[in-house]
């Protein structure tokens, strides 16, 4: 299943309607990407997208893992548009018999998901807004697999 | 064709897209014509290392040839997840 | 935040109540381990602890772990007792400013949870209730660390 | 001492645990010891390569001195998580 939506969302919800929807299988693993706190406060953010590619990115990375680990299923939501403080921007789990295969291909998802499906972050802050910049290291990530 | 821009890219050009008519034969080349247009498109693509292209919604290299394509789409690397 | 117990939990709940107290730090990994389905039908399980050292061990993983990476914090719940099918049997979750450290500590605590903390497993089936039996994979998951 | 068996050790000896008056002075002895003292035991203890032992909560290997122990603890490997 895959969502990008600009609605907030439940990450416990969500993790609990896809274990049940796995039920059996034995390891699920989820990672939840937080607006974080900046230097001296809060902030919000704002998630601009490629609708259209957006859509087709996930499918084929989420596709990638589905073929490369022994997996149930995969979940990925992604919010776009105006995120308060804390609210969660996305999440991504994995559902395999393996515990190894549930870790890596979560790993896999994010690091793909970072540097390969068309989102950008805007981070608010009492100073102003500003792209977040990319990570070289998120880039690297990527030889892993 | 249509010219897509997003994120910081999007804000120097002041437009989210335009239908561009162009001889262009690859990327590289489309982004030279855009240079010469104006000076926004200037400082946008002052430095193409520091972005990314698409052509019709899939990630490809500035030397990509555009014939048949119909979306082109300019970014900064993508900061998601 | 360490607990080990008979009654169910929710890990919905769980991931969303760790978030909370963590507020503002980026990334969250939750590992959720279920009791699985076996050949031909569902399964119960039974967990067997050693009370006084599980606590111990669950500490010392817990301190490792905070000790290697840069974690806001570490969950882990553990069930003992009887558990129904599909039930959760227990879950780990991390807090980290970087999703890596998040990531690598949640699977550096579940290697160690499988093989230095004193739960046994029998699971029950149609065919009669057999205890877990270690794999060696479990035992060789720790010279990753 | 104490001495606690758990999972298919503790149902082949029969008991959660027991109050054991032993000279041991290494966990490989107190094995011998009770091997020597019941079938069950024996049976219990016949392979210990495929059981592990814990000194007051802490693993520890067969040729652990019992000096000053309190409980020790026969176990099959762990299998949680």
């Amino acid at each position: 299943m895959i969502r990008v939506q600009s609605m907030p969302f439940d990450s416990g919800g969500e993790l609990n309607t896809f274990s049940s929807s796995v039920a059996g299988v034995g390891a699920i693993v989820s990672f939840t990407g937080v607006v974080r706190d900046v230097e001296g406060g809060l902030s919000n953010m704002i998630i601009e997208h490629y609708p259209g590619m957006t859509e087709k990115a996930l499918e084929a990375i989420r596709s990638e893992a589905m073929q490369r680990w022994d997996l149930a299923d995969i979940l990925i939501v992604h919010r776009t548009g105006l995120l308060e403080a804390h609210e969660s921007i996305m999440m991504v789990a994995t559902a395999s018999k393996h515990r190894k295969d549930a870790f890596e291909a979560a790993e896999f998802l994010m690091d793909y998901l970072k540097s390969r499906a068309p989102f950008w972050k805007k981070e608010i802050t009492l100073d102003g807004a500003d792209w977040v910049a990319s990570k070289s290291e998120d880039e690297d990530a990527l030889s892993r697999w | 064709m249509q010219v897509l821009y997003f994120s910081w890219v999007r804000e120097r050009i002041g437009v989210p897209r335009e239908e561009v008519q162009t001889n262009a034969v690859t990327v590289a080349d489309l982004v030279s014509e855009l240079r010469e247009r104006e000076e926004r498109y200037n400082v946008a693509f002052a430095d193409v290392s520091a972005l990314r292209v698409a052509l019709d919604q899939e990630l490809v290299d500035f030397d990509a040839p555009l014939f048949g394509v119909n979306e082109v789409a300019f970014f900064p690397p993508m900061t998601g997840g």
